[in-house]
């Protein structure tokens, strides 16, 4: 599944129905579902606030799904991340004074089993994810 | 999207503004209810203030910056805030940015109230 | 907001939800949303069955609002349609075998206020189709 | 997608199939329910078939294809069907394709029973 969305806030809500629309096929527990929500919701929302700076740009989550594990890549083509390694560190924003709390990566690292940042200056971010849907496999 | 979004209904009690949260609290809807709660503050002159999240069924890391956006304005004044009605995943994610370590976790709004 | 599924008959569902999820930014009522949901179900159930003849293929389906109208066009790169005025006849149907009832188009027509059908053999078909959420305009 | 699909339930009353659907009915789940059906007919024997539709929550065309086959199939032994608890969605797309021109909607399946 392929989705392109606009950087408009509104969409993040909507990114989340979708991928858990999505990853219903796998029959998630309500926790793992709102695992994957929250990290959607984490990396759709970097992408308008940092990646276009609430400009109007393109988005794409692309998912699929490897035997009972969603991968989920959430891709924007903005200002990309200066320091990759910084970005990752809790707390740490670029954005304070629009009161993010710098605890985005961190939120997607605690609630996904594996979190990739792949980004350039002035090119854009891609995220990706993935999470093993344990249920499914009773 | 529309049909979702959060509402806020808000009430003084002594000197506490309450603030019960209602919906998807995420970085589109905390635009809206920033402000919300701002006005009320400088409204009601409200020296603490509590919020409430038995009704938020979803939160992202956004929820952070309005709960210490709201302690850092009132703080000015010497107020305090707390926190009441976490259930697991919002308690999660205040938790591990270490929001419990500066703003109080309360069972109860009567404790909250007692307490602040 | 674009989306790009597999044409599997387990992609019906999702693509009426994720449409659903969309047009909700426009409050519709409960009626105008089966109404939308049913329109694209046709239509994507009509990719598969007939456009892919039930082998995999790709399906796009791109959906906008103008005003208080929701724009949505489902399309596929298959068969395409020998003839179109036949297919919009009520009970005309190329699958009667699969039990196909030939009211696919009918139910689109009926239910939504406007339905394009743009194919060419060996290319593909587009439905275009709109319906104005009346309830949003209160 | 999963979590959503169509649950069948079959019971025999006297020679009369009972079919009560629940949940969504398209192309996908068509399918399964369309040889589960089939199944029950033929292990059964029966002579008659009445489909409920009280539980439906979504249906397209693909519903007319599951009643009208169904209906051809029992038509050969001399069987007739029937529809009950149509809500007015799955009232007006079978009657737009003229299904009720030749299967009889009952209001409850006492009815229909009594008068199959
Ligand atoms: N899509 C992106 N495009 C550009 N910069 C980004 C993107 N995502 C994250 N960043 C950078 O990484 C930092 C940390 O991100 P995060 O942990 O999500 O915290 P927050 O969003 O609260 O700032 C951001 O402040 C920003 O500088
Ligand atoms: N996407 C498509 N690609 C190719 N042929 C199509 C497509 N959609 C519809 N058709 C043709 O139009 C006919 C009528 O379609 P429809 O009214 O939806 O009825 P049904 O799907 O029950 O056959 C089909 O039987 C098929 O021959």
């Amino acid at each position: 599944m392929r989705l392109e969305i606009l950087s408009k806030s509104q969409n993040e809500s909507f990114a989340r129905v979708v991928v858990a629309a999505f990853v219903a096929q796998l029959d998630p527990t309500l926790e793992e579902l709102a695992d994957i929500k929250t990290a959607v919701s984490e990396a759709v929302t970097n992408s308008i606030i940092h990646g276009y700076l609430e400009e109007l740009g393109k988005i794409v989550i692309e998912c699929g799904i490897m035997g009972e594990t969603l991968e989920v890549t959430i891709e924007d083509f903005g200002k990309g991340i200066e320091n990759i390694e910084q970005a990752r560190e809790p707390l740490f924003t670029s954005k304070p004074e629009l009161e993010r709390s710098g605890m985005g990566f961190t939120v997607m690292e605690t609630f996904m089993d594996y979190v990739e940042i792949d980004s350039q200056i002035g090119r854009g971010t891609k995220i990706r994810m993935s999470k093993e849907i344990k249920s499914s496999r009773d | 999207m529309g049909g979702v979004g959060l509402q806020t209904s808000i009430e003084m009690i002594n000197n506490n503004l309450v603030v019960a949260l209602d919906g998807e609290l995420d970085h589109h809807t905390a635009k809206e209810v920033r402000e919300e709660i701002d006005k009320a503050i400088n409204r009601e002159n409200a020296k603490n203030i509590v919020f409430d999240f038995k009704k938020v069924r979803f939160m992202d890391s956004s929820g952070i910056g309005v709960v210490i956006g709201r302690f850092k304005k009132i703080k000015e004044y010497g107020g305090q805030a707390g926190v009441i009605n976490l259930n697991d995943r919002v308690h999660k994610i205040f938790k591990m940015s270490g929001l419990l370590n500066i703003i109080k976790y309360y069972e109860t709004k009567e404790e909250a109230l007692e307490n602040l």
